[in-house]
């Protein structure tokens, strides 16, 4: 009989034979396997499950997608408002941390002085409860100090200190917006960051505010931004380094590092106000002339004109100041007359909303997180129960006086240099393992359910809590107690919305008085070194996650850090290269040279700042990110620095928008007969208007396809592993431009002929396929594709457990030796083809596949579809005037169509 | 001296190459040896650990390993020229090069067919490129080049194999006479019975005649299907009509360099002065000096072709090529293969064994580099600024590539032991 | 019997030659044995040329359509798109088709020349028989001994 | 001799010269196609004296001599490109010269180039007639030179029709062409003299057939990598060219005719070994290769620059007598 029937036969045997095991050892394992479940749950099908990302404070909604009792990829909860269904490259990559190998799998207590040893759970809680009463007893004030907290867990963390008599300090977080706040405090009497509307502004100011990295809620901004991106808006942004915000901003407006309130008060001054401000406060504000401005702040007049038109023509109009202009020695004034501008240009309450606004209540600034020091030092802190410290070690002197409490409890789940130095350390679950919810901006609930049981013998800080405080109840417990209330959109959706009380708010009498403290504006001599949120790993919480050193930043293409940014001519004048090592006070680091970066201005992520001797600013406590006449001296020794743009010019290549190449006027011809497709011809679209280069497509495509970490030697002799690159190119002095690059699907692919062996051919839908099992690994391929889109596997890359059990089942692993690719997520093609069938369809609906990178991208710029569909989206897309194709001259016929207002 | 005394001297000088080796011999054929162990060593060490352990990378996914199967490829050619080409055109000279070419022909190829099973990822699916039934009907692509390789490659070492064979066979017969012992049975079974009868040698004639017409295009096809590997893609550098000719005359040019390489010690170590005169290689050297013009040529049009295209990537290609990072091989390889050669137009040097054999050593040096660079200058710098990226071997590279050095020496060692290095019965003919 | 002549001198043994035929000694009783190939023996004895050249044609001519046949063939046998190439790509395959040429014609010649002048000798190589570096002319008389 | 052929060169640049006049223009590349031709055959006969010479074949002995002593006709080719240079308005380039395509430097290179093959054939000649040792270097400046002006001769007047495509290969494949010519000619002159001296000749004529055989494949083999390394590329701009000569018609038609009549038939015709020495065969593989040459060179050009027919005829005679009647003429046969 045939092979197939005998198989089939053979499967039924089996099952047969499992069925009829009624019990004996091992048969519930056995059986679970071969008969469905009760719930008729198919096994292998997957289970979508909500929850909330953690890796940031903005709290994006989360859809686990989990396969047989493992979560193998995390996608944006489309109910949720924030993030929407999209994510970004840290919420993608954020899966990564469940897997760990280097997690705190179990509680571990230190003799003073002595090692880290496993000890069980119910000692380590003993342990605590004697120390903090012995603590008390020798009158030191226990304290909990944790980072920023929401929802139920903050109030349970208030009831926790209460019955333990714990003080509990201020919360922590590096990028905690005290400037902001300080100034919304004093000018409306409203300490908060307010949630701001941009989607409802048509002329936008963003000062320092960088929106689409890393500033409050970037996915949703990115979102928001997006369409009227495409469209084409007045959106200026001024800045004194470069981010990926200023990069896509309509008018990037480079200004001098601290001059930002010149340009504000001219500002101020300038646009008619559409809100009276009282003559108190126009008296006090300070008086800047056009000229002035425009040398303060570097930015030629005609652009400041521009910016006053565009903000005084808007309908609503919307200026946003914050990030690296409010966190330097004149960030408070920059704060206040931000808010005062809001105030005139009628933002407020309308595009600026206090009674949304991000629940920072409880987040202290640095000065308080210094006077935590301060008191540690003198010894009055007893125990010290520690959580969610994210980036502690960037404030100067802080970790260091950590080990003066009696006694340090860390709830955690690595041993981060925050918790290094703890007595005790219990292990905290990730969210994806406990019970919670979080309300990132007030009235925004998002449910947080465990997925599966947790992989190590940890606990979530909840239930650490709960027990400490010798409840009884679980925090699942408490929590569903919490959520009786709640609508059945909660359990379906993951996400409800609590109406909030909208309070009127008016400008505070002190508003004078506070504009009137203002000084003169301190000057920052250059060389000024710019210290910004790390758009891979934000304030330093996402550095364990390997993945996120392995995707480039997409400004400096530099993969494994930490370095700093140098401007070209200051490069040019220090002598500096790649790689060359510069001194910046205590640390020194290998440079990067970044064509973009103004000049005077040197540019750090957070997490290279370690060591540079990060300081608070004594008025707003916060941090001063961006200061001036720092010592920058070459050492003279050279570290190799991983980077993987091999070049960002590309001047009259056929490769930038609007950039033909050469030879495009020769008629085209091919000595070929075109495909003639049937059913399908996939292709793709990227939007090079929408696109921000927030590089969270590349983390998706990682996750998805079981891409390996290649690691920083790898990537040094240039071996990455990535399908999907953010290649940046500079123009003349123009911000960069971003611009995706996956396999092309070529028609006339260069790399399908040349197989000795068939392993890569055109299949009847368009693909560019690769068939692994077939490849014997010549190269050749990857030699003739002008993308060099083809990624070889130069060795067996294998992930130390449990990560290896990360794994998207519908992707095979590629053995060592064979070449690889981006296949357009075929295994979702595959997928919604047979959902197609089983519902009768012929064929599969415009829209219903979705590729990993288009699904997370959260300005929406990729579309992908059937072109041969004339309805289809990607259809009207590739035959609108923007599109182009890469390296069109060389006749391979791509079928990654390009759009940007630059071509025609 | 009457010509039978002549023949019997001539027997006998020859054969006496083969007889009991000298110190120097041992010497030469431990240290190849040895080399070659080196080679196999790495080649195992880079199976068990990936292709990684070599320097290859994107953009550059080939680098040294292909650069040394050209080179090997190349070597062989001159083999074919001298015995089959030059065979046609009736020049005398070619037998006293002919034998030590043609095996040097036969044990390159060898070395060469090496080198496209080491550069796979998966070498142990290297017979997927073969193409053989199977009851999934997958087949090769002929459409890739590297299958024309598979083809042209197997086929020259075929037709060389036998066009040696056959070369020896009246030798083989005189070996037989003049040795007794394991070594006469030997000689005895591989005459396959010569006589020398009048029906023999007149089918003989024809065959010898045939194959060196059947060689001839075959050379030339080989290399140009070599070169093609590079041509047919669409890489600035690699895609241009030229290659063809320009590959085949490089091949000779190289392979003419290394049989004056070894036959000039060989000559020396195994006294053949009298048989191998100074005119010899005169002759070759005009050889060497007309490919090396040829190759010049090639130089020069791509370059100046690439600068009258206007074509961007061209310019780029051709300025790295020159100022690039790479530029010291590029000049390097510029001087040993156009400038020096040309010192050959003065005749006095062309008769200098000493001078010929230093110039010969130089070629193959530059005729190396003249792969090198084609192949890694050319990925490193192609379309997408982005990709750009620089190659440089590591060890295992170099190991592999010196064993292969040390296999080609350590076999025509051994064939210098094992069989007659000249055409005995041909030199007689043109003696008499 | 066997009348047999020797000689170093490659002239002197054409004029002896010469003379036997000449003197109506039947080429067929003739074996001559040549240290080297001497082609005015062929005309001497009048041998018809050799048909090795049917051997070359007949292999070439396999080749060509062996190649042509192959490539085409398993091309259609599972066609598959590559590049924009049509699925019979003549131009390549021609490649491949002139290599088989060669190497059927150059084996198939060699393999007649084996045949034509019956090698291996096996008689030979067991008795063990020499050829010198004479000329030797062996006529067959006829004549009992 | 060299006195009758020298002034038939100068008759002959005097008529083109009163041709080009009377179509004021309108002959397009008519005298480039002409010159093309002629030009391939007496260097490529020169040529191929020269390379004989260099490499010692004796075999070329017999014919040497006669081969040579056309070199006087050389000097027509410089004044007849002058003449052509009235027309450059034919090449698009014009309109937006660059650095190598700028008509001045166009005119001066190619004529002193033409010049330089003449100048060099002549001392050649000169110094062999007087039996100097300066005669190998002279002989060797004449291949170098003819190599450079074919070349030239591809890329410039050929190639740059089509600017800014490039083929490398086109420089040798055009003096490739020239010593196909040559010999195809050669083998003419030797069956003409084989009637009367078979003795001496024949060796040469079988030679020269031979030759014709190999050039065949040669001349394949150059135009398959050209045509394989275009059509595998599939690069527009350079398809763009093969596309308009071998898909659209007639220049299809011409192509197919050009393959077989430089390769196919010559190769068919000249196979058989007893046919290296019949007139018959000889004749049209010979009279083949030429017609192709000229076929072809209007395939390259007809789809990117007019030739009038007439004129092409007319110019192609006017060429045509010197050459062929110092050929064919009664030989007074040089000592050689």
């Amino acid at each position: 009989m045939e092979r197939r029937d005998f198989l089939k036969v053979l499967g039924i045997a089996t099952g047969g034979v499992a069925a009829s095991w009624s019990s004996g050892f091992g048969q519930d394992k056995l059986v679970s396997r071969v008969l469905p479940p009760p719930e008729g749950h198919i096994p292998g099908e997957p289970i979508h499950v909500h929850s909330v990302c953690t890796e940031c404070p903005a709290g994006c909604g989360l859809t686990v997608t989990v396969r047989d009792g493992l979560p193998v990829k995390l996608e944006g909860n489309p109910h949720h408002a924030v993030g929407g269904g999209a994510l970004c490259v840290r919420g993608q990559a954020s899966l990564v941390r469940v897997y760990h190998p280097e997690r705190v799998r179990r509680p571990l207590y230190r003799e003073p002085g002595g090692e880290l040893k496993p000890i069980g759970w119910d000692e380590a809680m003993a342990r605590v409860r004697t120390e903090l009463a012995a603590a008390a007893g020798a009158g030191r004030t226990n304290a909990f100090w944790g980072g920023r907290s929401t929802a139920s867990l903050h109030r349970l963390i208030g009831e926790t200190c209460a019955t333990l008599g714990l003080e509990r300090l201020p919360e922590f977080e590096i990028f905690h917006h005290g400037a902001l706040r300080g100034a919304y405090g004093r000018l409306f009497g409203r300490r908060t960051v307010p949630a701001y509307r941009i989607d409802r502004a048509d002329a936008l100011l963003t000062v320092g505010a960088d929106i689409v990295d890393t500033f409050l809620s970037p996915v949703e901004f990115a979102r928001q931004i997006a369409p009227k991106l495409e469209a084409g808006w007045p959106w200026f942004h001024a800045e004194p380094a470069l981010s990926l915000t200023g990069a896509r901003a309509a008018r990037r407006l480079a200004v001098a590092p601290g001059s930002e309130r010149f340009l504000l008060a001219w500002l101020l001054r300038t646009v008619p106000a559409r809100q009276p401000l009282p003559a108190g406060v126009t008296a006090a504000m300070p008086s800047v002339t056009r000229e002035e401005a425009a040398r303060q702040t570097g930015v030629p007049a005609a652009d400041l004109d521009a910016l006053a038109r565009a903000l005084a023509d808007a309908r609503q109009p919307l200026v946003v100041a914050g990030g690296v202009s409010v966190a330097h020695a004149d960030g408070h004034a920059v704060a206040l007359l931000a808010g005062l501008l809001q105030w005139s240009l009628g933002a407020i309450p309308a595009l600026v909303d206090f009674s949304a606004d991000h629940t920072f209540d409880a987040v202290g600034t640095l000065a308080d997180a210094r006077q935590v020091a301060e008191r540690l030092k003198a010894k009055r802190i007893g125990v010290l129960v520690m959580s969610r410290l994210h980036g502690l070690e960037f404030l100067d002197g802080a970790v260091e006086a950590l080990p003066e409490a009696a006694f340090s409890v860390g709830l955690t789940d690595f041993l981060s240099p925050a918790f290094a130095g703890c007595r005790l350390i219990l292990p905290v679950s990730h969210a994806l393992e406990s019970w919670g919810d979080a309300e990132p901006q007030r009235g925004r609930l998002g449910l947080i359910r465990p997925v599966f049981r947790p992989l190590h013998g940890t606990r979530s800080e909840g239930d650490i809590l709960l027990q400490l405080a010798g409840k009884t109840t679980s925090f699942k417990d408490y929590l569903f107690a919490a959520w009786r209330p709640y609508p059945a959109a909660w359990w379906k959706q993951g996400y409800v919305e609590r109406p909030v009380r909208a309070e009127a708010v008016k400008l505070a009498d002190g508003a004078a008085g506070a504009l009137a403290a203002l000084g003169q504006a301190p000057e920052l001599a250059a060389p000024a070194l710019v210290v910004a949120p790390s758009l891979r790993t934000f304030d330093g919480r996402s550095r364990v996650i390997p993945l996120l050193h392995e995707i480039p930043d997409p400004l400096s293409t530099v993969t494994y850090g930490p370095w700093v940014n140098v401007p070209p001519g200051l490069a040019r004048s220090m002598g500096l290269a790649d790689g060359d090592e510069l001194r910046l006070g205590g640390a020194a680091r290998p440079v990067r040279v970044l064509p973009g970066l103004p000049e005077g201005v040197l540019l750090a992520a957070v997490d290279a700042a370690a060591g540079l001797g990060l300081k608070a600013d004594p008025a707003t406590g916060e941090l001063l990110a961006c200061r001036g006449g720092i010592s920058a001296v070459k050492t003279g020794r050279r570290t190799p620095l991983p980077f993987l743009s091999g070049g960002m010019d590309a001047t009259h290549r056929g490769i930038l928008p609007g950039d033909e190449g050469p030879h495009h006027h020769h008629e085209k011809h091919s000595l070929y007969e075109p495909y003639e497709y049937v059913d399908y011809r996939w292709a793709m679209a990227v939007d090079l208007d929408r696109c921000v280069g927030c590089s969270a497509c590349v983390a998706a495509c990682y996750m998805e396809n079981n891409i390996p970490v290649a690691g920083p030697e790898e990537h040094l002799r240039g071996r990455e592993m990535s399908w999907l690159r953010v290649q940046p190119y500079v123009r003349g002095g123009e911000a960069p431009v971003f611009i995706p690059v996956m396999c092309q699907h070529c028609d006339a692919a260069p790399c399908e002929t040349v197989c000795p062996v068939y392993a890569t051919y055109h299949n009847e839908e368009g693909l560019n396929v690769q068939v692994y099992n077939r490849c014997v690994g010549t190269r050749y391929c990857n030699n003739n594709c002008p993308f060099k889109a083809r990624r070889f596997n130069w060795f067996e890359y294998d992930a130390p457990a449990p990560l290896d059990r990360l794994k998207n089942p519908d992707v095979s692993v590629r053995p060592k030796g064979v070449m690889e690719k981006c296949t357009f997520c075929i295994q979702r093609i595959t997928h919604a083809k047979d959902k197609a069938k089983d519902d009768g369809r012929r064929k599969v609906r415009d829209g219903e596949i979705v590729p990993a990178c288009a699904q997370t991208c959260p300005a929406g710029a990729i579309t992908f579809g059937n072109i041969l569909d004339e309805k289809s989206r990607v259809y009207q897309l590739a035959h609108s005037g923007r599109a182009y194709r890469l390296l069109e001259m060389l006749g391979t016929e791509p079928a990654v169509y390009y759009l940007s207002k630059k071509v025609k | 001296m009457s010509l039978g005394t002549y023949f019997d001297q001539l027997e006998h000088d020859v054969l006496a190459a083969m007889r009991k080796p000298s110190k120097l011999y041992w010497a030469a054929l431990a240290v190849s040896a040895a080399a070659f162990a080196l080679g196999l060593g790495c080649w195992g060490w880079q199976i068990y650990e990936g292709l990684g352990m070599a320097g290859i990378r994107s953009p550059v996914g080939w680098g040294v390993y292909i650069t040394d199967f050209v080179f090997w490829v190349g070597i062989a050619h001159s083999g074919t020229l001298i015995s089959a080409v030059l065979f046609l055109f009736r020049a005398k000279f070619r037998c006293s090069f002919n034998r030590s070419a043609e095996a040097m022909t036969v044990i390159a190829v060898m070395t060469a067919g090496l080198f496209p099973l080491i550069h796979l990822g998966r070498c142990w699916f290297f017979y997927w490129l073969m193409p053989y039934p199977n009851q999934r009907h997958l087949w090769v692509n002929f459409r890739s080049p590297l299958i024309w390789d598979v083809f042209a490659v197997s086929t020259y070492f075929t037709i060389s194999a036998v066009f040696f064979f056959v070369g020896l066979i009246p030798d083989l017969a005189i070996a037989r006479r003049r040795f007794t012992g394991w070594r006469h049975w030997v000689f005895r079974i591989l005459s396959l019975g010569w006589q020398g009868t009048a029906e023999q040698w007149k089918h003989y004639a024809w065959l010898y005649m045939f194959l060196a017409a059947f060689a001839t295009p075959l050379v030339i096809s080989v290399h140009s299907v070599v070169s093609w590997d590079f041509a047919m893609s669409v890489i600035p550098g690699w895609h241009t009509t030229i290659f063809a000719p320009y590959f085949v005359a490089g091949a000779i040019f190289s392979g003419t360099a290394m049989v004056i390489t070894l036959v000039v010690p060989m000559r020396r170590i195994l006294g053949l002065d009298t048989y191998i005169t100074v005119d010899h290689f005169e002759a070759i050297a005009k050889i060497l000096l007309f490919t090396s013009l040829i190759v010049s040529y090639s130089y020069i049009v791509e370059f100046v072709l690439a600068w009258y295209s206007g074509n961007p990537f061209e310019i780029a290609h051709f300025s790295f090529r020159a100022v690039g990072d790479y530029r010291y091989l590029y000049w390097l390889m510029l001087f040993c293969n156009g400038l020096l050669p040309l010192t050959l137009f003065v005749k006095r040097l062309r008769r200098n064994l000493k001078y010929l054999f230093v110039l010969s050593l130089f070629v193959n040096v530059g005729m190396w580099l003249e792969r090198f660079v084609i192949i890694v200058t050319s990925l490193a710098r192609d379309f997408d600024p982005y990709n750009w990226g620089n190659y440089a071997p590591r060890f295992g590279e170099i190991g592999i590539t010196i064993g292969s050095f040390g296999m080609f020496f350590m076999l025509f060692l051994i064939f210098t032991k094992m069989l007659p290095v000249l055409a005995i019965a041909e030199v007689k003919e043109h003696s008499s | 019997m066997i009348r047999e002549y020797k000689f170093d001198d490659k002239a002197a043994f054409l004029h002896q030659l010469e003379e036997l035929v000449r003197s109506g000694v039947h080429p067929r009783r003739l074996t001559v044995t040549t240290p080297f190939h001497v082609h005015e023996v062929e005309h001497i004895l009048h041998l018809r040329p050799s048909w090795l050249k049917l051997f070359t044609l007949i292999g070439a001519a396999a080749g060509l359509t062996a190649g042509f046949a192959f490539t085409v063939g398993t091309a259609l046998d599972w066609p598959l798109r590559t590049g924009g190439k049509p699925i019979v790509a003549l131009p390549t395959y021609i490649i491949v088709a002139f290599e088989l040429t060669i190497l059927f014609g150059g084996v198939i010649s060699f393999l007649g020349f084996l045949f034509l002048s019956r090698f291996p000798d096996i008689p030979a190589i067991v008795s063990g028989t020499e050829c010198g570096p004479e000329f030797i002319i062996r006529e067959d008389t006829g004549e009992a001994v | 001799m060299s006195k009758r052929v020298t002034t038939l060169a100068a008759a002959a640049v005097i008529l083109a010269l009163v041709v080009e006049w009377a179509f004021r223009g309108a002959s397009g590349m008519a005298l480039v196609v002409a010159v093309l031709f002629w030009a391939a055959i007496c260097q490529g006969m020169v040529a191929l004296a020269a390379a004989a010479d260099l490499s010692g074949a004796r075999w070329f002995l017999p014919l040497r001599g006669h081969l040579m002593g056309i070199y006087p006709l050389l000097f027509a080719f410089p004044a007849l490109f002058l003449v052509f240079s009235a027309n450059l308005s034919v090449y698009p380039w014009l309109g937006h010269p660059t650095r190598w395509l700028e008509p001045n430097f166009f005119v001066i290179r190619n004529v002193a180039l033409l010049l330089l093959t003449a100048v060099a054939a002549h001392l050649w000649a000169g110094a062999d007639r007087r039996g100097a040792r300066s005669a190998k270097v002279y002989c060797t400046l004449y291949l170098f030179s003819f190599v450079v002006t074919q070349s030239l001769m591809a890329f410039d007047w050929v190639m740059s029709l089509e600017a800014p495509w490039i083929n490398t290969l086109f420089g040798a494949y055009f003096f490739i062409e020239a010593l196909y010519l040559g010999i195809a000619a050669t083998a003419l002159v030797a069956l003409l003299r084989a009637r009367r001296d078979p003795a001496r000749y024949r060796p040469v004529l079988v030679d020269a057939t031979k030759l014709i055989f190999g050039f065949a494949l040669l001349w394949a083999g150059q135009i398959f990598a050209q045509y394989l390394t275009i059509w595998y590329g599939n690069i527009p701009e350079e398809v763009g060219y093969v596309y308009k000569r071998v898909a659209v018609q007639p220049y299809g038609a011409m192509a197919v005719f050009v393959l077989l009549a430089m390769f196919v038939l010559p190769f068919g015709i000249l196979v058989a070994r007893a046919a290296k020495t019949r007139p018959g065969p000889i004749i049209a593989a010979a009279g083949l290769v030429m017609a192709g040459y000229v076929v072809e060179k209007l395939v390259f050009i007809l789809p990117a620059a007019p030739v009038h027919p007439v004129a092409l005829a007319l110019e192609f005679v006017i060429l045509g007598v010197p050459v062929a009647g110092y050929l064919f003429a009664r030989p007074d046969v040089p000592p050689s």
